[in-house]
């Protein structure tokens, strides 16, 4: 079973050279500390900034530049700033090559349910209902299962929707899973040591097994 | 040139009256009109519907207006980081409009561009287009959004001119420049006002043409929502 | 009856102190040169320029640097460059005061023609109808009646139109005439030793006279 | 950083092949990619769809194209400079669309904001408008026009980075950052081209995401149309 940083760590080997990514709040800013040697990546923050780099040194933040989770960070040679419009703007154009977000809930036609839970302070869906909508590449990194130890994996979402048909491929503690065109979670990989009976029975919707499915490999 | 400079920021909202709707550019506490917000406060403006992509904290920013109850509704998309702002919510003293991030930027510049709408995939199938009119282009279904305008629109930039030309710096410019573009009457603070002429034209960001009152703001705090640091090896 | 600056000068006093002015190629770019002292104003030029200044002195010709009509110019201070997606932003958003550009034939309800000529070569419509359909106030600076000899101020154009209820004020070689909102030229000033009978007999469309008209100040 | 630099404007343009629709940056012949449009010339690429503001002079910019007959229609918004191009017009050897200027430019700029339409004013009621759609906002009617894709754009930037970054001098920007958001595959001719970091990030017009291929141009010959000028006193 993985932990955070190996769902980050997994997500990070989807990463392909020249690929400008997205990535959202939670185990997904973590991916940025895996991507290997060698793949030249452009990170973009969607509040306005294409070539985001790493933390500041203690005492050099600058409070004109933060990142969509509102943390200090620093910028690399060859970014760039830009308006938010310019910034959406990227993104619907599918400019943007992969988006990596968090998940409460993926149903098995790739609906997503990430914003909002009837009953809690709702706090807005800021850019993920752009990003979900619009991005050619979306790879989801979630739990399989929730605090309740119920499946997060669904037939249906049960939860208010962030957007409908776009989750390509999801990444958890127990698995890789493709999302079909035609429906149905594909079983992919397997966490060191979980058995595809355990994937199995952790998993409400549809589930794909087809063949020997391989352990995935993390270096 | 045309002179757009008034003395400071009460001046530039002398015409705000209660019951007005305010765009404020900045994303988190990045890029918020400090001076302006703070005359806000002080005048007691009430009723405000407030365009913002988000709400401030507690004791700073739009969480300043909120601690007084000036504002009326906020349409923001994402207003997490406020327990005054929660209480109000739940208790049904403050509406809250939530819009996707994009669609509130694009709603923006589609004002400041003369188009009475635009379409965006984002909400499609959820409970933001509920009642909105859907269109299939090329296989893909958008919605219809409006433009939005607003009677004030109160931006901060980091330089401007005595022509109302701005430039903003790094990640706060953000919604500043689209917002620059919405309002009926735009207000802009900055750190530094310089004469016209003083600033490459190649450089500015918002044309001073959208600008109507252009001030240099005093006392910026830029407060820090979350400092991330790394450690030096 | 007015030379072409006598209609530059006339049409430059429509010009407010603060107003952003789009000029378009012929009659309307000389009314520059009449602007009077004190008035602050800004001229844009739609391939992206607010601020436009005189031509270079001699030898300071830039390349990069020109108006709409494709002439060397220069910048003023406080001036600023943008893509031609704003600049038209701008003006369909209205924040342009004043459009001044010349006709080929405008109606009696305010339709404009000035971009084509069946049976010559079409040279194309520029940024005209961008510029009629959007200002919020427009002045023809034209010739009140053509070579032939015939009205240039029609009941309805008989060229391609430009576009439809837009123009608002006329500024001819004989007259100053608003264009009324239910139709109609409304005389409102004679240009020098013109008579009234003169513009009614040079007007093909409804002329509406009412009350002494005035002789034009330029001065 | 992502690196796109490509060694002169043959490579530059090595996959365009005949009957592509490529847009031209430029107004008039001020800001024009002297260097591809040369190499589209040598190269004799024919049947080429070309999207361009204008259409060059005779014999500079679009007007080689012209002369070898390698374009087959022109979308443009004004053409007048141009006797060859009159001929073939004439003759029916070109087709020709002529589409409002601020239309151009926004159709561009929507294809690049990922919008599939847009509503404009310009052309309602005129031939332009003749088999379109027509949508009434609040009392006044609009257009709607779709987005404009091309196979390639060509555009000149006065400076740019190895990521792509272009940075435009004066007037000579016009339809180069709208049209660099619109091609499927975006080349950057620059007059300078430096290293990634070497340009300040607030300064940049065009983000590298939208350029794929970048190179340093040469023997620019930057041809005035009108040169005007006053004495000096």
């Amino acid at each position: 079973m993985l932990d955070k940083e190996g769902i980050a760590k997994r997500i990070a080997k989807e990463i392909k050279d020249g690929y400008y990514v997205n990535l959202g709040i939670g185990i997904p800013t973590l991916v940025a500390n895996y991507i290997p040697e060698g793949i030249n990546v452009v990170l973009q923050s969607e509040n306005g900034l294409l070539g985001m780099g790493p933390f500041p040194f203690e005492g050099e933040e600058d409070a004109d530049l933060i990142n969509a989770g509102k943390q200090t960070i620093t910028t690399l040679p060859g970014s760039s700033i830009f308006d938010s419009a310019m910034s959406f703007g990227m993104i619907r154009s599918q400019k943007v090559d992969l988006t990596i977000l968090g998940a409460m809930e993926v149903s098995e036609n790739g609906d997503i349910a990430n914003w909002k839970i009837p009953g809690k302070m709702v706090k807005g869906m800021g850019g993920a209902m752009d990003l979900v909508a619009s991005a050619k590449n979306i790879i989801v990194a979630m739990q399989h299962i929730n605090k309740h130890g119920e499946s997060k994996l669904l037939p249906n979402c049960t939860l208010p929707l962030t957007g409908i048909k776009c989750i390509k491929k999801i990444v958890t503690e127990l698995a890789v899973l493709d999302i079909l065109p035609e429906g149905g979670f594909k079983l992919l990989e397997r966490a060191p040591g979980v058995t595809v009976e355990f994937i199995q029975q952790s998993t409400l919707g549809k589930l794909i097994v087809e063949g020997e499915i391989p352990e995935m490999k993390l270096d | 040139m045309i002179n757009k400079v008034v003395s400071n920021a009460e001046e530039a909202i002398r015409d705000i009256v209660d019951g007005v709707t305010i765009m404020l550019g900045g994303f988190g506490l990045c890029g918020i009109p400090e001076n302006c917000i703070n005359a806000l406060v002080k005048k007691k403006i009430k009723n405000i519907t407030c365009i913002s992509n988000n709400a401030g904290v507690d004791d700073f920013g739009i969480g300043l207006l909120l601690k007084q109850h000036q504002v009326k509704k906020m349409i923001s998309s994402y207003v997490g980081e406020n327990a005054e702002f929660e209480r109000q919510l739940l208790s049904g003293e403050l509406e809250v409009e939530l819009i996707p991030q994009g669609t509130l930027a694009t709603r923006c510049m589609a004002a400041g561009y003369g188009m009475p709408a635009i379409f965006t995939p984002a909400g499609v199938g959820t409970e933001v287009a509920e009642g909105k009119e859907i269109r299939n282009f090329d296989g893909k279904d958008y919605l219809l959004e409006y433009a939005f305008n607003a009677d004030f629109a109160l931006v901060k930039a980091w330089k401007g001119d005595t022509a109302g030309n701005l430039i903003f710096r790094s990640t706060s410019r953000n919604f500043n420049p689209v917002m620059a573009m919405a309002g009926k009457i735009t207000i802009a603070e900055v750190e530094e006002l310089v004469e016209a002429g003083a600033l490459n034209p190649d450089h500015i960001h918002t044309p001073g043409i959208y600008v109507h009152r252009i001030f240099q703001g005093e006392n910026y705090e830029k407060r820090i929502e979350q400092v991330t640091v790394r450690k030096r090896d």
